[in-house]
């Protein structure tokens, strides 16, 4: 829980500053029976990152990357756009079913063909996954035939824009997985493999882990994780980009993971901190939206935020304040393990 | 010669109070070491007793917490390992610590490289590192890789290093772990010589032989402070031991003598692995071996001489490519370590930095983790359970701290060796294979688990038992197959095994 | 190189060539007017800029990093140049080194706060990324367009080659970069440090190599090529843009990993890097030629392209990893 | 357009022709004199990049000219490489949508020295020396930033009360954002009442754009200044907003007004429905156009330096009727 504490520090000073701009910044009001504020709107627009950084989580804690989520997230909402504009009835539940059927499918695919690369023939990860993130790209572009696909169907529009219980449903769908991929890493010995083999993955092979199954299993989940927050973004918008959904959302899925106190070179892995990290990059997106800070320093201003993130949360940095403010002792050095 | 420089000179180095602290853990309270100039210095204790720490507090590598550090009567603060080098302090640190992926040359040499032009001269280089390497009589290409050898060799290149440096003060961390005889005398040679020459040497070693062949004065650590300093010819065995573990002791007397207890089980064994021709173009030839249960086949020889490979390719670490192998009369393609595992094979590997531990997890997950593999993800052992697992195996083998959520690489050396042995125990294969497995460890623990193994394989437990330790070999083994550059050359048995004999084959006579 | 040891680790490095040189051959079967000494130059002259960053990100990798920031100071370069010379008449002569510098500073202080508050690199240089683009809108959004007569001479200057081909400048400063870091890497204790510690940062640390400062040496060399691969753009261009170089890190890292070097730090040759960006430059090039493909196509085609070429990269290395 | 059944087989068709086009140009190689174009377009980001792709492959199979099309995947350094490589190839003539405007001069030296004409589309380039290209076939992003100002204008030209205008930019440093933001507020300075009150980027995409709605409604709503107008530097971003705005519980054309640019066929669906009022056109269809240019400049007749595209603005009124001509 400690290393929570950071991440924490900084969501609250966010939304106090979101607060000092607009007093009513929390206030959360009932219209037409659902929940409505700026609070609901973070959770609900940071609900598809959650989903692709809880994926990534679980890749980089093998010592993988996944920077296909981006094009994966397209092809998931492109296949089942494609597939509700082709059918007779959009509104059909079962057409909606079918196609998120397909979306999803796909995408695990899609992260097996990753796995298969990274665990099967042993490409590094990074360029495996690049591979489907150009191609993949492509391919959703092929489906959707360059063109913004737009739909007009009520059930499909439910995942990502309906309510349930006054709350937006993407929350539960978050939820949901959450819950499963904690069930998943803390219930059976699948987090543990994964941390082992992130950690040293010689001595993993050595005790008779299936490095390979393991592997296979967080990208095909990664992969999942993807389909899903494609659907919930273009099922928020009723269409699918094939070209721009998802653009860049490897790198602020990375970062949010790393925002929670997992490490880049793998091994232990965080969830809680990850959903932290998500929710800081969507706040202090919100923010900047809601603060007027005008579109030209934006990426200054995002800069700013994810180094003092860093910083305050690094302990060499802290301690250096600490002792720059007592008197002018000598920096700590960080200590190695022979 | 050694009691002269009690009067005569001040001593070289002084470190007075040490403290030092690790969150959780008080490595040192009270710690104090005093070295001679011309002296070697063994420094004792248990596993854990914070003998490395001394050691990195006093290189810099951890802040120290309290005491004071005098080198040659100046009171120093050291930053790190650099300014400790430029000190005068050349250090070989417990583990392997060098980079896998430079080559030997270069790790020998790395930070004082021959220029010329101003640039590296490479063969300049690797000439002098190789007339290094033969001074410690180990010849090998050092071109290559450092990776490319075993970590007895790496470990020569560890001590090769430090000798290079201009130093006033040498200090060795269990440096002879993973050394044959051989090379322990070489090594010894050179100790002496550089104590002629007036360096104080600190030497950390678990091996009493050792000690009172070289040293000349001891100081013992115990739980972090300290206990004594004492001449080492004042000091007789006995005392040494119950000084470092802190109660009389009959252990060493207690091991059972088991030459030749084979011989009378022998027959009736039916048995369990059957290797033939089994081969790995470009690590060994092909060899034949039979393991029956309940017996313990010992690999040996020389530095190199791919007793380790010979293991690996048992247990599928590296899959063979000729000949064949049977378990239980049924044919294995032991083509990884999974299959080999499933069919009640582990391995415990001479490399527990690399290819051993985890080292970010704790104690407990390191101690279920092979376990857990062989059943299954989804089988998961309850935690209750993994808690009383990793409490019997701390208590069993004494792992110190006795704390199952401590992370691995925070414990001292021999201590993760012992969770490893644990690690394997804990999965009760049919055949355990173990490569070095009493590196490191301290004399208490070394002849539990010794006492462990041979209760085992009364149990009906087969064991491959590789060590460096030639006594070691002959106290546990009813076979030994001894390898010579890279093939098995003949095999002992029973009333046959004698110190000279090995000796004989294992040098090729 | 004769007197570089030639090891299994040189290996991905050479097949990465000989995979060049097939690709290059089979283009030339397969398209009129692409067997050329032109089209081969082309390469050069299209990816200077990609050359010269992939060779500092080759220093980073190697020690176990990663920047991500090259793009985006590549594109603060040419905007800061375009601005200077452009809108505040200074001399290109004062601006070029200046730009360097600033390049170089830039580098220095991701690697400094890597270093002393361990921060990891990729998040570092993620804010490195955000920073430097910002600050090219900070300076202006629009594009700037150079008329100086120093950069389109520069700029518009073919060095002769026999045959009737040419390359630009900027071919040549990137070569030459290309061989400064060559030597770097192999015989300079920079080099050899940078080695080490992407071996393992720790036992570098205990083998009493100065870590830290080889660490914020390699981001500020880092820094440096990225400036110098936006002079060079600055060339290519003519102009100052805060959307130049968009994405180039991934292209640069893609280029760094498939000329052989290991992401996990310790491996790696600049010789392998040049390959890596000459591949990614034909894989263009074929695409270009072929001239039929749809804007989906060509990205399918693009990753189809690369998985070939990795694949075979992959099963000839480890072929021959396991005959030596 | 919006991917129903109409535009697929379309599609299709493009793609087998092109094929079958290479085989025969190869097998006729010398025999009579096809022209070849290089096109070096920007990428495929947009819904209407895309049918200025279609138009252009489909014009030159009409028009028999060999087309070497090559994406840049909005990466001015991909064009100059695809430029280069046409030159390589010997074409007869180059066309492409440059990605920005500067930085052409040295790569249209190349080509002019290599005696290639150059005609560009949809964007101009900016170089001293204009004997560089041919001439220029497209829209004026500025003009359409005007003619969008221009009908608020004329719209609030009896309203005292000031109305709050929020702009949704396209990507930070594009030339249409940049162009259409400019021109907007050349016009609309003329009346004091309209003020940008809030201006920020959405990509040139839905999802942004309706993310970025989202938060001005919230905090126009609690700094108690309503929106009036939203302009939105394209279709996809006012799709978007105008799903924030319902969400929000307002009326999209009515409590707020919408201006719009493009013209893509959804934007039309949704002014129909009363959602969006005006859309100012900028119009992909300009392949014919540049294929005519193509054959004028291989048989050596002069071409005007700017051929400009017809371009319409399109109130509200008109949607019903204009909907059905609506190709992409
Ligand atoms: N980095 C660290 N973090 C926390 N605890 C540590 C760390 N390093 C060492 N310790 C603890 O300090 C104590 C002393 O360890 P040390 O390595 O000095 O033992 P040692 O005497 O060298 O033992 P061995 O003979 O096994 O090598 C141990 O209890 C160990 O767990
Ligand atoms: N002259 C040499 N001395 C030692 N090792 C060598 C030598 N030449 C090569 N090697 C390499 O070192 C490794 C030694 O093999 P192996 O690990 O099986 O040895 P070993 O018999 O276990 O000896 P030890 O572990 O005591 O060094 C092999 O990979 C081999 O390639
Ligand atoms: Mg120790
Ligand atoms: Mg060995």
């Amino acid at each position: 829980m400690k290393r929570l504490t950071w991440p924490l520090v900084t969501l609250a000073v966010l939304l106090l500053v979101n607060v000092i701009y607009k007093p009513d910044f929390f206030s959360i009001t009932m219209v037409d029976g659902h929940l409505f504020g700026s609070l609901i709107d973070i959770l609900n627009r940071a609900a598809p990152l959650i989903l692709v950084a809880v994926g990534m989580t679980l890749v980089i804690a093998t010592k993988g990357i996944d920077l296909s989520v981006g094009s994966v997230i397209a092809i998931s909402g492109a296949l089942a756009c494609l597939l509700i504009s082709k059918s007779e009835d959009a509104s059909a539940l079962n057409v909606v079913l079918i196609a998120v059927g397909a979306a999803l499918l796909v995408s695990v695919v899609s992260g097996l063909w990753n796995g298969l690369l990274v665990g099967g023939i042993g490409i590094q990860p990074i360029v495996a996954t690049l591979i489907l993130m150009v191609a993949g790209r492509g391919i959703a572009q092929l489906v959707t035939d360059g063109q913004i696909i737009t739909i007009s169907s009520e059930p499909y529009s439910f995942i990502g824009a309906g309510y349930l219980a006054g709350l937006p449903f993407s929350i539960f769908i978050v939820a949901f997985v959450l819950l499963v991929s904690a069930l998943l890493t803390r219930r059976t010995a699948i987090g543990l493999f994964i941390e082992s083999v992130g950690c040293n993955p010689e001595a993993s092979r050595l005790a008779g882990i299936r490095s390979t199954f393991v592997v296979f299993l967080v990208y095909m989940f990664c992969g999942l994780c993807a389909g899903i927050a494609g659907l919930i973004l273009s099922s928020n918008v009723s269409s699918a980009d094939g070209n721009n959904a998802g653009l860049w959302y490897e790198l602020d899925a990375i970062l949010a993971v790393v925002i929670g106190g997992t490490s880049l070179n793998g091994g232990r892995f965080y969830l809680a901190g990850t959903v932290l990290g998500a929710l800081i990059i969507q706040t202090l997106t919100t923010t900047i939206y809601s603060l007027g800070v005008p579109p030209e320093i934006t990426l200054v201003v995002k800069a700013v935020v994810v180094l003092l993130v860093c910083l305050i949360g690094s302990e060499q940095f802290r301690s250096k304040w600490k002792k720059d403010k007592a008197a002018g002792k000598v920096p700590s050095k960080k200590e190695v393990t022979a | 010669m050694s009691t002269a420089h009690e009067s005569a000179a001040a001593p070289a180095l002084e470190m007075k109070d040490i403290v030092k602290s690790f969150p959780g853990v008080k490595a040192l309270s009270g710690a104090r070491l005093r070295l001679f100039p011309g002296e070697v210095h063994a420094l004792m204790g248990e596993n854990g007793a914070g003998k490395s720490t001394l050691i990195k507090v006093l290189t810099g590598v951890h802040p120290i917490d309290g005491g004071t550090v005098t080198l040659e009567g100046k009171s120093i603060t050291v930053g790190g390992p650099l300014e400790a080098q430029r000190l005068g302090i050349s250090t070989v640190y417990q583990e392997v610590n060098l980079c896998p992926n430079l080559s030997v040359a270069e790790n020998i040499l790395i930070g004082r490289e021959p220029k010329r032009w101003g640039r590296i001269d490479w063969k300049e280089t690797n000439r002098r590192a190789a007339g290094l390497m033969e001074r410690l009589n180990v010849k090998i290409d050092v071109t290559k890789p450092l990776n490319h050898y075993s970590v007895a060799v790496q470990q020569m290149v560890a001590i090769a290093r430090s000798l290079l440096i201009d130093a006033k003060v040498l200090i060795l961390d269990e440096p002879t772990s993973s050394l044959d005889a051989n090379e322990v005398k070489e090594l010894f040679t050179v100790m002496r010589k550089l104590k002629s020459e007036g360096l104080a040497i600190l030497f950390v070693t678990h091996f009493l032989d050792q000690v009172y062949e070289i040293t000349d004065r001891i100081t013992i650590l115990r739980g972090g402070e300290f206990v004594g300093e004492y001449l080492t010819k004042d000091l007789p065995r006995i005392e040494l031991v119950a000084k470092m573990i802190g109660k009389d002791l009959g252990a060493l007397e207690s091991l059972p003598k088991t030459e030749g207890a084979g011989a009378k089980r022998q027959a009736e064994q039916r048995t369990l692995l059957q290797a033939s021709g089994t081969g790995r173009r470009g690590s060994i030839q092909p060899f034949d071996l039979e393991v029956r249960e309940g017996e313990v086949v010992s690999l040996a020889g020389l530095l190199g001489s791919g007793r380790s490979e010979a293991a690996r390719l048992l247990f599928g670490a590296d899959k063979p490519d000729q000949g064949e192998i049977r378990i239980a009369d049924k044919r294995v393609a032991m083509a990884s370590p999974r299959q080999a595992i499933d069919n009640g094979v582990a391995f415990c590997s001479e490399n527990r930095k690399t290819e051993g531990i985890i080292p970010d997890l704790t104690v407990r997950e390191n101690i279920i983790l092979a376990l857990q593999a062989s059943m299954g993800s989804f089988k998961y052992i309850s935690r209750k359970r993994q808690d009383e697992i990793a409490e019997e195996y701390i208590r069993m083998l004494n792992i110190n701290p006795p704390n199952p959520e401590h992370l691995v690489k925070n414990l001292s050396g021999g201590n993760q060796q012992k969770v490893l042995l644990a690690r394997w125990l804990l999965t009760e294969p049919k055949l355990l294979i173990l490569d070095e497995p009493t590196r490191g460890i301290d004399i208490g623990a070394k002849t539990e688990i010794q006492k462990l193994i041979l209760s085992l394989c009364e149990k009906g437990m087969s064991i491959v038992f590789i060590s460096s330790e030639l006594e070691e070999v002959l106290r546990v083994s009813h076979k030994i197959a001894v390898l010579r550059d890279r093939h098995k050359v003949t095999e002992i048995v029973n009333e046959d095994i004698s110190q000279q004999h090995i000796m004989q084959a294992i040098a090729g006579g | 190189m004769s007197k570089l040891r030639i090891g299994s680790q040189f290996v991905p490095a050479l097949v990465t060539m000989v995979l060049f040189c097939l690709m290059f051959l089979a283009a030339s079967a397969q398209y009129t007017g692409f067997f050329s000494a032109q089209v081969f130059l082309n390469l050069f002259i299209d990816n200077a800029f990609l050359i010269i960053t992939a060779v500092g990100m080759t220093f980073v990798i190697i020690s176990g990093g990663i920047d991500l920031s090259v793009g985006s100071v590549i594109a603060l370069t040419t905007m800061i140049s375009a601005s200077l010379v452009e809108h505040h008449g200074w001399s290109p002569m004062v601006v070029i080194p200046l730009v360097l510098v600033i390049g170089s500073l830039f580098g220095w202080v991701m690697g400094y706060i890597i270093h002393e508050y361990q921060i990891q690199p990729f998040i570092v240089t993620l804010a490195g990324m955000f920073l430097a683009r910002g600050l090219c809108y900070v300076i202006s959004i629009e594009t700037i367009t150079i008329t100086n007569e120093t950069y389109t001479a520069i700029s518009q200057a073919k060095v002769p080659l026999p045959g009737g081909n040419y390359v630009s400048i900027s071919v040549v400063l990137a070569l030459l970069v290309v061989g400064l870091a060559i030597y770097l890497a192999h015989y300079t204790k920079f080099g050899r440090n940078t080695y080490a510690i992407g071996g393992s940062e720790s036992s570098a640390l205990l083998m009493g190599l100065p870590v830290g400062r080889t660490k914020i040496l390699v981001y500020t060399f880092s820094g440096f090529c990225s400036a110098m691969a936006g002079v060079v753009f600055t060339f290519y261009m003519l102009s100052g843009y805060g959307l130049h170089a968009v994405g180039l890190e991934l292209d640069t890292i893609a280029a760094v990993v498939i000329g052989g070097t290991l992401l996990t730090g310790g491996v790696g040759y600049i010789a392998g890097t040049l390959f890596g960006v000459l591949i990614q430059g034909i894989i263009q090039t074929i695409i270009m030629f072929e001239g039929t493909l749809s804007s989906w196509w060509t990205k399918i085609a693009i990753g189809i392209l690369l998985f070939l070429f990795i694949l075979l990269q992959r099963v000839l290395v480890s072929r021959k990893a396991k005959a030596a | 357009a919006c991917g129903g059944g109409g535009s697929k087989p379309a599609a299709g068709d493009a793609k087998s022709g092109a094929a079958a086009e290479t085989n025969t140009s190869t097998a006729q190689k010398d025999g009579d004199k096809k022209i070849t174009m290089g096109f070096a377009q920007v990428g495929a980001e947009s819904g209407w990049r895309t049918a200025n792709t279609k138009s252009i492959q489909e014009a030159a199979k009409e028009a028999g000219v060999e087309l070497k099309f090559s994406d840049a995947q909005q990466k001015q350094e991909n064009q100059i490489k695809a430029i280069r490589s046409y030159i390589a190839q010997k074409v007869d003539v180059i066309a492409f949508s440059p990605v920005v405007e500067s930085g052409w001069e040295t790569v249209l030296k190349e080509a002019k020295d290599a005696g290639i004409p150059v005609i560009l589309t949809d964007r101009a380039v900016d170089v001293k020396d204009t004997s560089l290209y041919v001439s220029f076939i497209g829209s004026d992003f500025v003009e359409e930033g005007r003619k969008a100002g221009k009908w608020l204008v004329d719209k609030a030209k009896d309203t005292k009360e000031p109305m709050n205008i929020v702009e949704l930019q396209g990507t930070t440093g594009s030339a249409p954002a940049i162009d259409r933001k400019q021109g907007f507020e050349e016009v609309i300075k003329e009346n004091a009442n309209l003020k940008i009150v809030k201006s920020q980027t959405g990509d040139f995409t839905r999802t942004k754009g309706k993310e970025v709605m989202e938060a001005f409604l919230k905090s126009s709503k609690s700094e108690n200044k309503p929106i009036h107008v939203v302009y939105a530097h394209n279709d996809d971003m006012a799709l978007g907003a105008i799903q924030a705005i319902e969400e929000f519980g307002l009326k999209p054309g009515k409590d707020i007004l919408i201006i719009s640019v493009d013209g893509i066929k959804d934007a039309f669906v949704a002014m129909k429905d009363g959602k969006i009022n005006v859309v100012v056109e900028c119009n992909p269809l300009l392949g014919p156009q540049l294929m005519q240019a193509a054959k004028d400049v291989v048989a050596g007749k002069s071409l005007p330096k700017r051929i400009v595209t017809k371009e319409g603005v399109f109130p509200q009124e008109t949607a019903e009727k204009e909907l059905p001509n609506r190709k992409y």
